[in-house]
């Protein structure tokens, strides 16, 4: 079976283990940091001039991955709704004791409600644990992309990449 | 007969067609541009996701508000904009290319010393038994009808086709509130982006790939799919076979170059299959054989909205150029930079093969035709 | 007589688009009352309504409904006011259309 | 519903253009003018790059080869009343 | 070298390919060459009809009526549905004028045989509901018919290539030398050189170009015919329509006054018939313009403006497609068909103006019957191109 984003939608652990978008696993111990899942060569930049910090850089040619220097980044998610992939994460794996939070965009209708326990799923959308909404973050300019943040079992704080779908009321 | 001559008459208002006409306006020419639908913006309006690119591609905003700063400024500079008005045809004339056009419950024609078409592709079709059935349409059918008319063409959807199209109108679908039951794909790996992809599977949506629709199966509207495995031969696998049960089924296997009326302006064409069939020939101001005559956007081979606006723009500093507006001098850096910018949109894994394909098409530009 | 189901198949609230204008006029599909937005394609009317069956091909009197929806192929014609063949997903809404589900090449108004 | 409709206008059949290809046809425009494939209200819009692909397998020709049918003006649908008034 | 051909027809239209068809049939060995593609010319550009009653008594009505007998006979030889249908015609008639000369002309025909009669304005109204109120009468035949060409051609070289026809498409002729006589090299496009005893020039409004190679100078030039065909719609009655102001004033050139300049320069008489997909062609110009293939915006207008004159519903109709066609018009009206009496083995069928679909399988079945020295079934001297001196 062949695995990959090209034949599933899903970057495999190889892919993201191989690209420049992902800190390495210490700085995610001292602190919250983007997670840049791009690992196509796209032509695509705007996370670039999105970060206040200069933490992220794709430069030329425009199709090169985006890098993540981990010293940079402040983990501040200003990002998260500038790409228009969707692909980049806030991972804030020791938020606390025993929970991570995983910030993502997200584009449905309803939006859960903070303090709700929602079904977290992981990249392929599929049921990885519970988690509890932290908070919805919507600001105009990001034109309609919702951040919802949860708080989810540590463990989970590279798996968890979603929250399921509410029907409609 | 005395007939208006304007400048340029620029064929399409969508992504290539706004760009054309902001570039012979910013000229200080005189622009024409005509649309058959009752909104400019091409198939902009429907693009209701973030574009990619970089700054100067307008990236991160998503198309319908590039549309709308299209049109922006289109109107501050004076372009004049003709909606509502279908181009059914160009006339042989002395005087110039004769473009006519409806409107207004009637027929009109114009003459322009040049003209742009920027007409665009429509979706190719696909046929199955049961293809005719209501509830199966064209992915972009189907966006039309949720993102412009803002209806739900159907609730439970199988999408055929996974490049970016296929990819993108089953995330929008979701968006408005429709189910995607299946995504299939008879190559052996998805066609588009794989963000774009991503964005689906997180949503849950299975994307099949090295499989293949059958046939759609309804009394009088589609209530379910046969679906299939193909090998790497794309020879079906007996004994695969699954039925999914759908109100919908949509097509987005790509698209074909709208060219009539570069057919019937006598251009010459080549046939080049990763831009989506014939092609009329140009060369690198995006100037046809006929003299005059400049095509832009996905009628000069499919691709997407961002290379059709530089496209767009390419063509209008060369029609301009022609006009006598600008000089060689002056117009040589402005090409240049669009260039410059398109080069960069046609690298990579994804953009290699249209790079290569317009390279052979400049080359047969050159060339002269066989 | 196709099931009605509008409520369901209107897109009103967004994640992205601003919400949606409420329907403001009638049309009559063979001879039921639907709402409408004037100006929208009657396809989306139609749709809206839940009717996704347009017309009767000539040869075969096989069921078509909406397959382009930018007026290229002749999938959607419908019979408009007295008039067969109208392109429904270009043909815009007015207050008191009378469509007609067409059946071949429908028939011209007396 | 087992057939396979290529031309979605004129309802034409996958196997009546291959019975036109047997007949002899080895042009889109003979093809066009002996199936109806693409002489409906679209004139072939919908269904040309079907029907070349078929074209081009069936009688060994590379698609590259194969002229399209000939366009014509009107390439919209054009309703009378709209020539019938004066020219401004 | 390539073998040797029975007979070898250069033009693939609806009349070198009828050639073929009688040809084979009567057991001869046929190559056909092509310039473009089959049908290119004339044959699929121009409508339907089998049109008798615009016809003079005379050799081309006595034709045109065998002919017709012979359509009704290959609708059900030829392996093709070629849509054979007598639908009838009508000439729709707009004044007292019109109609003294119409009565004339009926009354001809009469003697003739032709099943024609004049119809009252109510009687009109109840074969065509939807013609305008302002027409005062028409005429009818039952015998007027309609056969689809393009299936004709499908049908003809289906069985004629059974029979071993071959077809050389894209492949015109660059010479052809006649060594001896009933034997002729045909030297072609593929660089090949075909031998055959004998050449039927079947080249339309070609014709003149294929002759010029032996040094015939053919009088026949193209006639631009404009048409328009509608989408599919409902019947607008249950005939064929003319009008009969353009066959008035072909009977009495003074009619020529009564009609505007535009219209005489143009050539227009309206003829209008549906197709049994349901389309309407709407026709058409007669004009001397060489090969110019351009649909003009100006005849498309006048066209339409006449059609809407008779059927205003026709308003609503879409039009799909105009085309124009050359129409191979002889110096005296009359096809040329029989040999060339100086150049042993060589035949024209060419110059049929308007009546090519028509006259199609008259045209190959006499063909068929002189070069196999067959009985014909009239004296065919009137058609021959000895008249001209040819």
């Amino acid at each position: 079976m062949n695995e990959g984003v090209k034949f599933s939608g899903i970057p495999s652990a190889q892919e993201l283990a191989a690209i420049p978008g992902i800190a390495g696993p210490e700085r995610f111990e001292q602190g919250p940091v983007a997670v840049i899942e791009c690992v196509q060569e796209i032509p695509c930049n705007p996370c670039e001039k999105a970060c206040p910090f200069g933490a992220i850089t794709v430069g030329q040619p425009i199709t090169a991955l985006p890098v993540l220097d981990e010293e940079k980044c402040t983990g501040c998610g200003v990002c998260l709704a500038k790409c228009p992939g969707l692909a980049i994460f806030r991972v804030h794996k020791n938020y606390t004791e025993d929970t991570a939070l995983v910030e993502f965009p997200f584009e449905y209708l309803p939006l859960p409600r903070e303090g709700d326990t929602v079904a977290c799923g992981g990249r392929d959308g599929a049921y990885v644990c519970d988690g509890k909404v932290l908070k919805i973050n919507q600001s105009k300019a990001w034109d309609g992309t919702t951040l919802v943040a949860v708080a989810v079992p540590k463990q989970y704080y590279m798996t968890v990449r979603t929250i399921g779908k509410k029907k409609e009321d | 007969m005395s007939m208006r001559k304007v400048q340029a008459i620029v064929i399409g208002a969508g992504p290539a067609g706004l760009a054309a006409c902001i570039e012979i306006a910013k000229a200080g020419g005189k622009a024409v541009l005509i649309d058959e639908n009752a909104k400019p913006g091409g198939q902009l309006f429907k693009q209701i996701h973030k574009f990619f690119g970089s700054r100067e591609h307008r990236a991160g905003v998503r198309g319908y508000d590039i549309g709308n700063q299209l049109l922006q400024e289109t109107e501050d500079l004076g372009v004049e904009v003709f909606l509502d008005s279908p181009v059914y045809g160009l006339f042989r004339d002395p005087r110039g290319i004769m473009v006519s056009y409806m409107q207004d419950g009637r027929e009109r024609a114009l003459l322009g010393e040049t003209v742009i078409l920027a007409t665009g592709a429509a979706e190719n079709a696909l046929t199955f038994p049961g293809s005719t059935l209501p509830g199966v349409m064209g992915a972009g059918c189907a966006q039309t009808m949720i993102n412009v008319n803002r209806v739900l063409p159907g609730k439970k959807v199988i999408m055929v086709g996974s490049g970016n199209v296929g990819l993108i109108v089953s995330y929008q679908l979701m968006q408005a509130g429709a189910e995607v039951a299946a995504l299939i794909e008879a190559a052996p790996s998805i066609g588009g982006y794989g963000v774009h992809a991503g964005k689906i599977r997180r949503a849950g949506v299975p994307i099949l790939v090295g499989h293949t629709i059958k046939r759609a199966m309804g009394r009088d509207q589609v209530e379910s799919v046969e679906i299939i495995a193909l090998d790497e031969k794309f020879q079906e696998i007996p004994g695969t076979e699954q039925i999914l049960s759908c109100d919908t089924v949509c097509i987005a296997i790509g698209l074909t170059p709208l060219t009539e009326l570069a057919w019937l302006a006598g251009c010459q064409f080549t046939f080049i299959p990763s831009l989506g069939g014939h092609i009329p020939i140009h060369d690198e101001n995006m100037a046809t054989t006929v003299s005059g005559l400049y095509v832009a956007g996905d009628i000069a081979g499919a691709e997407e909205a961002s290379t059709a606006m530089e496209e767009g723009r390419l063509a209008g500093i060369a029609a301009a150029e022609a006009l006598g507006l600008y000089d060689e001098a002056a117009a040589a850096p402005l090409k240049a930079s669009v260039w410059a910018r398109m080069d960069a949109l046609r690298t990579g894994p994804f953009g290699q093969k249209r790079h290569e394909a317009k390279a052979l098409m400049l080359e047969t530009a050159k060339g002269g035709t066989k | 007589m196709q099931e009605n189901k509008a409520k369901n198949h209107r897109v009103i609230k967004h994640p992205i688009l601003p919400a949606e204008a409420p329907c403001d006029v009638s049309i009559f599909v063979d001879g039921q009352e639907i709402p409408a937005k004037a100006g929208e394609p009657i396809a989306a009317a139609l749709l809206t309504a839940g009717i996704r069956i347009f017309r009767q091909t000539a040869k075969k009197g096989y069921p078509r409904g909406i397959f382009c929806g930018i007026g290229r192929c002749t999938d959607c014609v419908m019979t408009v006011d007295g008039q067969p063949n109208v392109r429904t997903c270009v043909t815009p809404v007015r207050a008191g259309m009378k469509v007609e589900t067409q059946i071949g090449l429908g028939r011209w108004a007396e | 519903m087992d057939e396979l409709f290529i031309c979605r206008c004129e309802e034409v059949t996958r196997r009546e253009l291959e019975q036109a290809i047997e007949d002899g046809a080895i042009t889109m425009n003979e093809l066009k003018r002996w199936t109806r494939a693409g002489m409906g209200l679209c004139q072939g819009k919908t269904c040309a790059k079907q029907v070349m692909a078929l074209l081009a397998q069936k009688t060994a020709q590379s698609p590259a080869a194969i002229k399209p049918a000939t366009t014509r003006n009107p390439v919209r649908p054009m309703q009378i009343s709209y020539m019938t008034k004066e020219a401004e | 070298m390539e073998k040797q051909w029975n007979v070898i027809i250069i033009g693939g239209g609806i009349i070198g390919l009828a050639c073929a068809y009688y040809l084979t049939e009567a057991g001869q060995s046929v190559l056909l060459l092509e310039k473009g593609d089959l049908g290119e010319g004339a044959s699929t550009s121009c409508d339907d009809m089998i049109f008798l009653q615009s016809k003079k008594p005379g050799i081309l009505l006595t034709i045109a009526l065998e002919s017709l007998d012979m359509y009704r006979r290959l609708d059900q030889d030829l392996p093709a549905s070629i849509e054979f249908e007598s639908r009838g015609g009508m000439v729709l008639i707009e004044s007292e004028s019109q109609m003294s000369h119409m009565q004339n002309f009926v009354r001809q025909q009469k003697a003739l045989n032709l099943d024609v009669e004049l119809l009252e304005k109510d009687q009109v109204r109840k074969m065509a509901p939807l013609v305008s109120k302002h027409v005062l009468g028409s005429t009818y035949s039952p015998m007027d018919s309609q056969v689809n060409p393009l299936q004709v051609m499908r049908g003809f070289v289906k069985s004629a290539t059974a029979k071993g026809l071959e077809i050389r498409r894209h492949c015109g002729v660059k010479a052809l030398d006649n060594p001896s006589p009933y034997h002729w090299k045909v030297t072609a496009e593929d660089g090949k050189i075909y031998e055959s005893s004998f050449v039927i020039n079947a080249c339309g409004a070609w014709a003149p170009q294929t002759g010029e190679l032996t040094g015939l100078e053919l009088p026949i030039k193209p006639k631009r015919g404009q048409i328009l065909v509608t989408e599919s719609v409902p019947a607008f009655g249950k005939t064929n329509f003319w009008s009969a102001d353009y066959i008035v004033m072909k009977l009495n050139p003074d009619f020529a006054k009564e009609r505007s300049a535009l219209m005489n320069d143009l050539g227009i008489g309206l003829s209008m018939s549906q197709a049994e997909s349901g389309n309407y062609f709407l026709g058409g110009t007669r004009e001397f313009v060489g090969f110019d293939k351009t649909v003009d915006r100006t005849a498309l207008h006048l066209i339409l403006k006449e059609a809407v004159r008779f059927f205003p519903a026709l308003e609503k109709v879409n039009i799909i497609r105009t085309f124009s066609g050359f129409r191979p018009a002889a110096a005296d009206g009359k096809p040329f068909i029989g040999p060339v009496a100086t150049q042993p083995g060589m035949y024209i069928a060419a110059g049929h103006e308007g009546d090519g679909i028509a006259l199609a399988p008259i045209t190959g079945y006499a063909i068929s019957q002189m070069i196999t020295g067959k009985p014909l079934p009239y004296d065919f001297n009137e058609l021959s191109p000895a008249r001209l001196g040819i």
